[in-house]
């Protein structure tokens, strides 16, 4: 970890360097049709800008989350699991970073997938859990496949050709920084392009709980709060985007692909808000938020700016990771998730307060907080690709609103954790901080939730955005260009902050008037869209169904008919042994019976057919 | 001809002959102890098979051969009454081998029993008809030889005067018999109207030059019928089921070993005349220009004979509930298996057919053996008297199942080779005989379920209280008695021998085989 | 050897078997049986005696021989049947084969 | 030169024979008998000159062959011919990995340990002899000879229902082999050639017309198909695995269901390339219906065992698709896949046999949160179904996935069936996982004990082999693609 962190920081200082060494991890041999001289599917390590940022935030938050839990887990069971796991984990993202070709880069998303699967299935006794960690496991899946299918189409199609270093026969070794391979696609091969565009776009969708697959993402809360902000708020869960981002970064995509992932983000980013700003669980709350915010990071990237969406992911990465482990510093202290008991811990736990304020800030995107500049970034960078495609401006605008709804829930979720003066349910234990190896984490967390986006202002981090985007499409915009644009978005922050503190300030309370129509909208966010319930019925009542159903077919019709044919052959064996009476003159009867058959043999069928077959 | 070159050829015969009167004799003195009898028929049995292999050219016997070799093979003539093929004397080989087994066997019968001389010495006359068999070359010779050993077995079978199954058997069997040999002489008198011969080889050259193709169907027709009999063609099988079911296991052992064979090696005989004179001779109709084709036609009964053999054969033992006839009845499909041969009539197709004989001697009259031993221990007659006996006596259960698996067909047994070969050959045949491999096939796939019925009763079910206590031990070698095991191991390590190696046999009737195509017809 | 009448002949002996067999067939009495087995077997000598006289002269000879052989023959199978008739009738107390159908399925 | 693959077999039957009278000591025999057969394996391996190269029309040749007359009789010349390449190689080392994983994990087996140990020597010596044999008589000698000791396997040591499986079983296979001899038989005397030998079968073979080659290859595939087994001739194989001793279903699915893939690779695509030709929209039809098949049915299964049972049909399923394509990367896929899924599969019935007899039952909704009782078995678990369902850094991982690229490669978008069924396969895996492994514990006995060593020592053997050449499948491939596939022509 610490060399990982070394090798980040090196990257830091020195922009735009590649590191890249390479071995044959499995040979395919070559036949005459295909590949001529066989395939080799190659392992190797690519240390390159994009790769470098993740690598940082891998190292730093991993090493943090790792301190935390020290102080978070101590009275758990099976920590030796825990830890175990979480290495893996750690070891897994870090070779997925570092991965040099798709292929690789799939073997390591796999093995994050499962650690993912088993950490989120850390308490196996909870039901609820097992179901969340199979949930999980599966939905991805599904992405995991259509990734799969998106590997097979580039490594068919285009392996063979195309840019000098990568694309070569021996598999599809990115290419160093070179032009992505787009511009090479002819017409016929821009199809398949965007096929395997949209194939790698379900994987994303996947691994970062896009619309539709994002369903997992809440349930995985019931991992224990390390897990998830380590894993389903700063790392794998941006491995999605981190995905799209090296795609279009050295592979391309089409401009259909463009429109499709720019929607999907756009709208999501809007979709995931909607939710959080109902749910009475702080992790989930936060859950959503994630999705929302990787929303934002698939929608930069589709705009063509994958380095903006990579900043993004930096910084989020950390105020979001800070979050969870403030949240998780609080249930760690009372105990409970639902924000409605909780209140008043402003006084008892200040440091936990102020940094899930400083999270609660940037997530908002107030200046000078690292959300800001991020966010801003992202929506100036799709703001001037407008232009480009007219379908742009819906999810422009979606993911604007957005920005509103994401202060108010955030914020919401302050007020109700922090403000007033005293826990709403008296039951509950008298709150304090939590140990130092907790609380350092938080303040070093917060404070590069502070700084994290002034980052930009760093010459070698900018060249480093601008070598990693390589010879991509536009060189972004950084820093607030257009200030009209940041004035809108900060101040549908600040107005959704202000929402929250008239509801939710000061331990306040907003129950919304039983008659109001928003009820029915309320009572469909609560709900999640039903798309869970969607899920489950197709899972159980129709998988499980037919799968029933063809059990029932291979019993009793397939098999049936091979115990039928025993039968068959039983009865006839029965009939013929009726014959067998025992009396003697039945015998000679069917001597006699025998002898004209073979008469009749002979001096009729023999010669007819013999006339049919022509001398036999 | 002189008295030497008379005698000469008969050796075997005149061995048996002298056996079996040597046994009267010792009756006569009041010698019968079972043990003493079975000993001179062995050694009477032993000596006659020994001195056909000399015949046959195996180079260590030929101190025993006592036929001059110039007149094997011999270009046959069309007057004489008997001719020495080669494969005659493997036939003859393979009847004095069941012989022997049967009598060694039977040294293990209790010591007093009545009518042992009786049983010996019918054996070995039913013996020497087989033998003549062999070496027919004449129509009436070839039948009578035929009632020879058939009169000898109605008594056999009925050796056991009290038993009233076994009278009923021999009953039935007599019907049956007279019944078919009045058949097969009235063919064999239409065939003598029709070519004015009674010689094989005369009719076999004839058959194309004669008219009255009516009177040769006819006759021919009635000489498949009468004959069917003994090969025990569905439906001319009726009898043998209960004969088999109702004669002691030992004389069954006989009947289903080899007595059927006579009446196979009867059909090579008469129906591959005609049928190998149409092939070579290039598939012109015998009567050129005549309505009929005497070979297609005949190859085309005997092939749906065989087919309906196999089958409704196998059909009939699928459920059968009692061992001896699960038994019977197999060894009815198997004929049908044979019959392919005669079908087919090429050389490969004799080998196959012959090599079939031979492991169907050794595979079913080993069975029926074990079956009379396991039934002087005290074992039912049902199949479901034997549970658990296979794991009770590993031994015998190893020797049952291999001759099961052999019947089977399973690999590294001869009876897998023998089928392997026959079917073999109906393919290399090509034509329409593919269609013989394809039943055959299937039938040996369908009879599997029965046989692999048994090996589960045998080794899987697991045995009730012992509800009648075994009689055993009151013999040696575990009840089963010094000679039945020999005998029945023998069997057993041949089985597996000839399965894993059956060169040199395979070979020898395979020159055979080629030899009686050129001569036989 | 044409011009040979066969179709009378046949008629005769094939009458001759005829009646043997449906005797067989329909009799249940063992004795019955074996007579009508014997009407059987003389359509076969018959047949011998009859096409002999057509053959020529060696043929001729053995056709008849082989009468007389089959003659003698029938005798012999009719002992070995009578023998067992006896025991059977011993056994049983009848000789209605009819009776006798312990072997069956 | 020095008769080696003799010598394997050699070694085996005398293992064997010896094995059935040792009593008590049989599975001390056992033992040394597979250490013998693994080391002789691996001398094979490390002596292997590699394939001699394959120029189309020519007859392949085979390493260490070696030929002795067996039965000539002018129209019939069998030979003994046994020879190796890659293929034959890496099932030769799954028999060998399997036979002393069984002997290990049946260690202390009690009811007639002489027979039993005996009994599976039997069967490993008769594949063995199957992936050896270059003589269709002695092909077809060892394919059937393997059924004899299955059959005692089921019959005697099985289940409840073991008489009804067993009979079923040795019917069953015993009719398709049937047919397939018919076919090998055909393609000896229609094709002219002039021995058994697979040389002289080879030549002959590519020189019939289409039409023949199509109803050879047809009734070739049936016999191999239900070997395999493929829908709808799959029956025999879910009622003679839950009903076999796990020591059986292990050799079951782990050898036997390969002679299917072997045979067909081995003695129908490559002799009778045309014949193939006509066949294969058959093939695929077939192939995806297998596929889908196995998966959804697992689905619905509660006995663990009939759920990995149906998961091997599906997985062969996949094996017969990635042949059906007829290219080279296609047989690389269902070599590498067949080895795959014999070790995983073969771990996985170890498992559902321990949970059989550690907790009574097999029926997955009647147990529950067994892992804290018994972590060792529930490691097990996970290891073998996420192996199963394609998890990469395991086995089946390298293998499926160049099965899949050869699809995409053969048959472009139809790939989305089978990458489908990967999420089915998935789901069954991990549902069986959430309901049996995790949750609140269920249907625990008071005294339950973690596996005996035997057991997880037999089981250790395949989760190493698993994740190692999980890791490093080079290790395998750089085998097999050293045979003839390397050049195979491909349709």
């Amino acid at each position: 970890m610490v060399l990982g962190l070394l090798i980040a920081v090196g990257e830091m200082l020195s922009p735009g360097t590649y590191v890249n060494s390479q071995f044959t991890w499995l040979h395919l041999a070559g036949s005459p049709g295909t590949f001529p001289n066989g395939v080799s599917l190659v392992v190797g390590t690519l240390v390159d800008p994009l790769s470098a940022l993740l690598l940082l935030v891998v190292t730093v938050v991993g090493f943090l989350v790792m301190l935390y839990s020290i102080g978070y887990m101590h009275q758990d069971r099976g920590l030796p699991r825990y830890y175990a796991e979480l290495s893996l984990f750690l070891a897994a993202m870090t070779g997925l970073v570092l991965s040099n070709n798709l292929l690789e880069f799939f073997l390591f998303w796999e093995l994050v997938g499962v650690c993912s699967y088993f950490l989120i299935g850390f308490y196996y006794e909870k039901p609820s859990a097992a179901s969340a960690a199979k949930e999980a496991f599966l939905v991805t899946r599904i992405g995991d496949v259509l990734f799969l299918l998106g590997i097979f189409i580039y490594f068919y199609h285009f392996s063979t050709v195309g840019p000098s270093g990568g694309w070569a026969a021996n598999g599809f070794v990115f290419a160093n920084g070179t032009a992505p391979y787009l511009p090479v696609v002819s017409g016929s091969g821009s199809t398949l392009l965007t096929v395997a565009g949209l194939m790698i776009l379900g994987g994303a969708a996947g691994k970062s709980a896009q619309f539709p697959l994002h369903v997992w993402l809440p349930d995985a809360m019931e991992g224990p709060t390390t897990v998830s902000a380590l894993i389903h708020a700063a790392t794998m869960v941006a491995a999605g985007v981190y995905l799209l981002a090296i795609t279009s970064v050295f592979i391309g995509f089409t401009s259909t692909d463009q429109l499709a992932i720019v929607a999907i983000g756009g709208f999501t980013a809007f979709f995931a808000a909607t939710m959080a700003v109902v749910h009475p669980d702080i992790k989930r709350v936060i859950a959503y938020s994630t999705i929302s915010q990787l929303g934002y990071m698939v929608l930069a990237v589709g705009a063509g700016f994958a380095m903006v969406g990579l900043y993004h992911l930096f910084t989020h990465a950390f105020f979001k990771a800070l979050l969870f482990l403030a949240a998780g510093s609080v249930i760690h202290a009372i105990g409970t998730q639902d924000l409605f008991k909780m209140g008043g811990l402003r006084k008892s736990m200040r440091v936990t307060s102020a940094a899930f304020l400083i999270g609660g800030l940037a997530l908002a995107g107030i200046p000078p907080f690292a959300g800001f500049w991020s966010k801003d970034d992202i929506l100036g960078a799709v703001y001037s690709q407008l232009g480009s495609h007219p379908l742009y401006w819906p999810f422009f605008l979606l993911a604007f609103a957005a920005v509103f709804l994401t202060a108010y829930y955030i914020f919401r979720a302050w007020f109700l954790a922090f403000s007033g003066d005293h826990t709403r349910d008296p039951t509950l234990p008298h709150a304090h901080e939590g140990p130092w190896v907790m609380q350092v984490p938080l303040v070093i967390l917060s404070a590069f939730a502070v700084v994290a986006g002034l980052f930009i202002f760093l010459p070698n981090f900018q060249a480093l955005l601008l070598n990693g985007a390589g010879a991509t499409g536009i060189p972004p915009v950084y820093g607030p260009t257009d200030l009209a644009l940041s004035g809108i978005s900060v101040g549908l922050g600040v107005a959704g902050i202000g929402l929250a503190y008239w509801l939710w300030g000061n331990g306040r309370v907003y129950a919304l008037p039983e008659d109001s129509p928003l009820q029915s909208v309320r009572k469909v966010l609560l709900h999640r869209y039903y798309f869970k319930v969607a899920y489950d019925w197709v899972g159980l009542r129709l998988v499980y169904g037919i799968s029933r159903g063809a059990d029932f077919v291979d019993r009793y019709v397939i098999d049936g008919t091979v115990r039928g044919l025993e039968r068959v052959f039983g009865s006839v064996s029965n009939g013929l042994r009726r014959a067998q009476t025992g009396a003697v003159s039945d015998y000679a009867g069917y001597v006699i019976a025998g002898l004209l058959g073979v008469f009749v043999l002979l001096l009729i069928v023999a010669p007819y057919l013999l006339s049919k077959m022509g001398g036999g | 001809m002189d008295a030497s070159s008379f005698i000469g050829p008969f050796v075997p015969e005149l061995l048996l002959l002298g056996a079996a009167l040597l046994i009267f004799l010792l009756d006569v003195l009041g010698i019968r102890r079972n043990e003493t009898l079975s000993t001179v028929a062995v050694a009477g049995t032993t000596l006659a098979l020994l001195s056909v292999l000399g015949d046959l050219g195996f180079a260590p016997l030929s101190v025993f051969a006592t036929l001059p070799a110039n007149v094997i093979d011999a270009a046959p003539s069309t007057t004489g009454l008997y001719a020495f093929t080669s494969l005659g004397l493997i036939f003859q080989g393979i009847f004095l081998l069941s012989a022997l087994l049967v009598s060694l066997a039977s040294a293990s019968r209790p010591s007093g029993e009545k009518g042992a001389p009786i049983f010996y010495g019918l054996l070995l006359l039913a013996t020497v008809g087989m033998l003549l068999v062999a070496v027919a070359t004449d129509l009436i010779f070839l039948l009578l030889a035929i009632e020879v050993t058939s009169i000898a077995t109605y008594l056999l079978v009925a050796y056991h005067r009290r038993e009233a199954r076994s009278l009923e058997a021999a009953m039935k069997f007599f019907i049956i018999g007279a019944l078919s040999t009045v058949l097969s002489f009235y063919g064999a008198s239409l065939l003598f109207g029709a070519y004015g011969t009674t010689n094989l080889v005369a009719i076999g050259h004839a058959t194309g030059a004669v008219g009255y193709p009516v009177l040769v169907l006819l006759g021919y027709g009635f000489l498949v019928a009468g004959l069917a009999f003994k090969v025990t063609l569905v439906p001319f099988h009726a009898w043998a089921v209960d004969v088999y079911d109702g004669a002691p296991s030992d004389v069954s052992a006989f009947l289903a070993g080899v007595t059927k064979k006579i009446g196979l090696f009867a059909y090579f005989l008469v129906f591959l005349g005609p049928v190998l004179y149409l092939r070579t001779v290039g598939g012109s109709s015998p009567f050129a220009g005549g309505p009929i084709d005497l070979g297609g036609t005949l190859t085309i009964t005997l092939a749906v004979l065989a087919v309906v053999t196999m089958t409704v054969g196998n059909l009939l033992a699928l459920l059968q509930k009692e061992m001896k006839r699960m038994l019977a009845y197999s060894s009815i499909s198997q004929a049908g298996y044979m019959l392919i041969g005669v079908t087919i009539g090429t050389a490969p197709a004799i080998t196959g057919a012959t090599m079939q004989i031979f492991a169907h001697v050794l595979m079913k009259g080993g069975a029926f053996l074990v079956v009379a031993g396991v039934g002087a221990l005290g074992v039912g007659p049902l199949i479901d008297d034997w549970k658990g006996l296979g794991t009770r006596r590993p031994l015998l259960g190893a020797a049952f199942a291999l001759m099961l698996l052999s019947l089977a067909g399973v690999p590294l047994t001869v009876g897998f080779v023998s089928k392997f070969v026959l079917f073999s050959a109906a393919v290399q045949a090509q034509g329409y005989y593919i269609w013989l491999a394809v039943a055959g096939l299937l039938n040996s796939a369908l009879s599997v379920f029965y046989y692999a019925r048994v090996l589960k009763v045998m080794f899987f079910d697991t045995a009730p209280a012992p509800s009648t206590p075994p009689v055993t031990d009151a013999l040696p070698a575990g009840g089963l008695g010094y000679g039945r095991a020999i005998a029945i191991g023998f069997i057993a390590v041949t089985i597996v021998a000839v399965g894993v190696y059956p060169q040199p046999i395979l070979g020898a009737i395979q020159s055979a085989a080629q030899h009686f195509v050129v001569v036989g017809a | 050897m044409t011009g040979l009448p066969v179709a009378d002949l046949l008629v005769l002996s094939g009458a001759l078997l005829a009646v043997g067999i449906f005797g067989l067939l329909t009799r249940r009495n063992f004795i019955l049986i074996l007579i009508a087995v014997e009407v059987a077997m003389n359509a076969t000598i018959l047949n011998f005696v009859y096409f002999a006289a057509f053959a020529p002269t060696a043929a001729g000879l053995s056709g008849q021989a082989i009468a007389v052989v089959l003659i003698g023959f029938a005798a012999t199978e009719v002992a070995v049947g009578l023998a067992i008739v006896l025991a059977l009738n011993r056994i049983k107390g009848t000789i209605n084969v009819a009776q006798a159908t312990e072997l069956r399925e | 030169m020095f008769p080696v693959l003799s010598l394997v077999l050699a070694t085996l039957l005398l293992g064997t024979v010896v094995t059935f009278v040792a009593g008590r000591y049989a599975r001390w025999v056992a033992l040394a008998t597979s250490i013998v057969f693994l080391a002789e394996t691996a001398a094979l391996i490390w002596q292997y000159p590699g394939w001699p190269g394959y120029t189309s029309g020519a007859v392949p040749g085979f390493a260490f062959q070696e030929s002795y007359a067996w039965i000539h009789l002018g129209w019939l010349q069998v030979n003994y011919t046994v020879g190796v390449d890659g293929i034959s190689l890496v099932l030769i080392l799954l028999t060998a990995v399997l036979q002393i994983a069984t002997v290990v994990y049946s260690w202390e087996e009690t009811r007639r340990p002489g027979p039993w140990f005996g009994l599976v020597l039997l069967t490993c010596l008769g594949c063995v002899g199957v992936f050896v044999a270059l003589d269709i008589l002695l092909f077809f000698l060892f394919w059937e000879a393997v059924l004899v000791p299955m059959f005692f396997l089921i019959g005697y040591w099985g289940g409840p229902r073991r008489r009804y499986a067993s009979l079923k079983f040795f019917v069953y296979t015993h009719v398709a082999s049937i047919v397939m001899l018919v076919g090998l038989l055909g393609l000896v005397f229609y094709s002219g050639a002039t021995s058994f030998d697979y040389s002289s079968v080879y030549l002959a073979g590519h020189g019939l017309m289409t039409v023949t080659q199509t109803f050879l290859f047809l009734a070739l595939f049936f016999g191999f198909g239900v070997k395999f087994p493929v829908v709808p001739f799959h029956t025999w194989l879910p009622d003679a695995h839950v009903e076999a001793p796990t020591g059986g279903s292990v050799l079951l699915a782990g050898l036997l269901l390969k002679l299917g893939g072997y045979g067909l690779i081995r003695w129908a695509v490559l002799i009778l390339p045309l014949g193939f030709h006509e066949a294969q929209p058959v093939l695929f039809v077939i192939a995806f219906a297998t596929i889908a098949w196995g998966s959804i049915v697992s689905l619905a299964q509660r006995d663990l065992k009939r759920l990995v049972a149906f998961s091997s049909i599906n997985h062969m399923g996949i094996v017969l698709l990635a042949i059906a394509l007829g290219s080279s990367l296609g047989l690389l896929a269902a070599v590498l896949l067949m080895f795959a899924h014999g070790v995983v599969s073969a771990l996985l019935f170890m498992v559902s046999g321990s949970v059989h007899h550690t907790y009574g039952t097999r029926d997955i909704p009647s147990l529950g949160g067994i892992t804290p009782s018994t972590p060792v078995l529930a490691t097990m678990t996970m290891v073998g179904s996420l192996a199963s369902l394609g998890l990469p850094w395991l086995i089946s991982f390298p293998a499926e996935f160049t099965a899949l690229l050869a699809t995409w490669d053969g048959l472009a978008y139809w790939v989305l069936l089978p990458l489908g069924i990967l999420v089915v396969t998935a789901a069954f895996y991990i549902w069986m996982m959430q309901r049996m492994l995790f949750g609140p514990p269920r249907g625990i006995p008071e005294t339950v004990h973690d596996l005996p060593w035997f057991e997880a020592a037999g089981m250790g053997l395949l989760v190493a082999l698993t994740i190692v050449l999980g890791v490093l499948p080079f290790l395998l491939v750089n085998l097999i693609t050293s045979s003839p596939i390397a050049g195979f022509p491909g349709p």
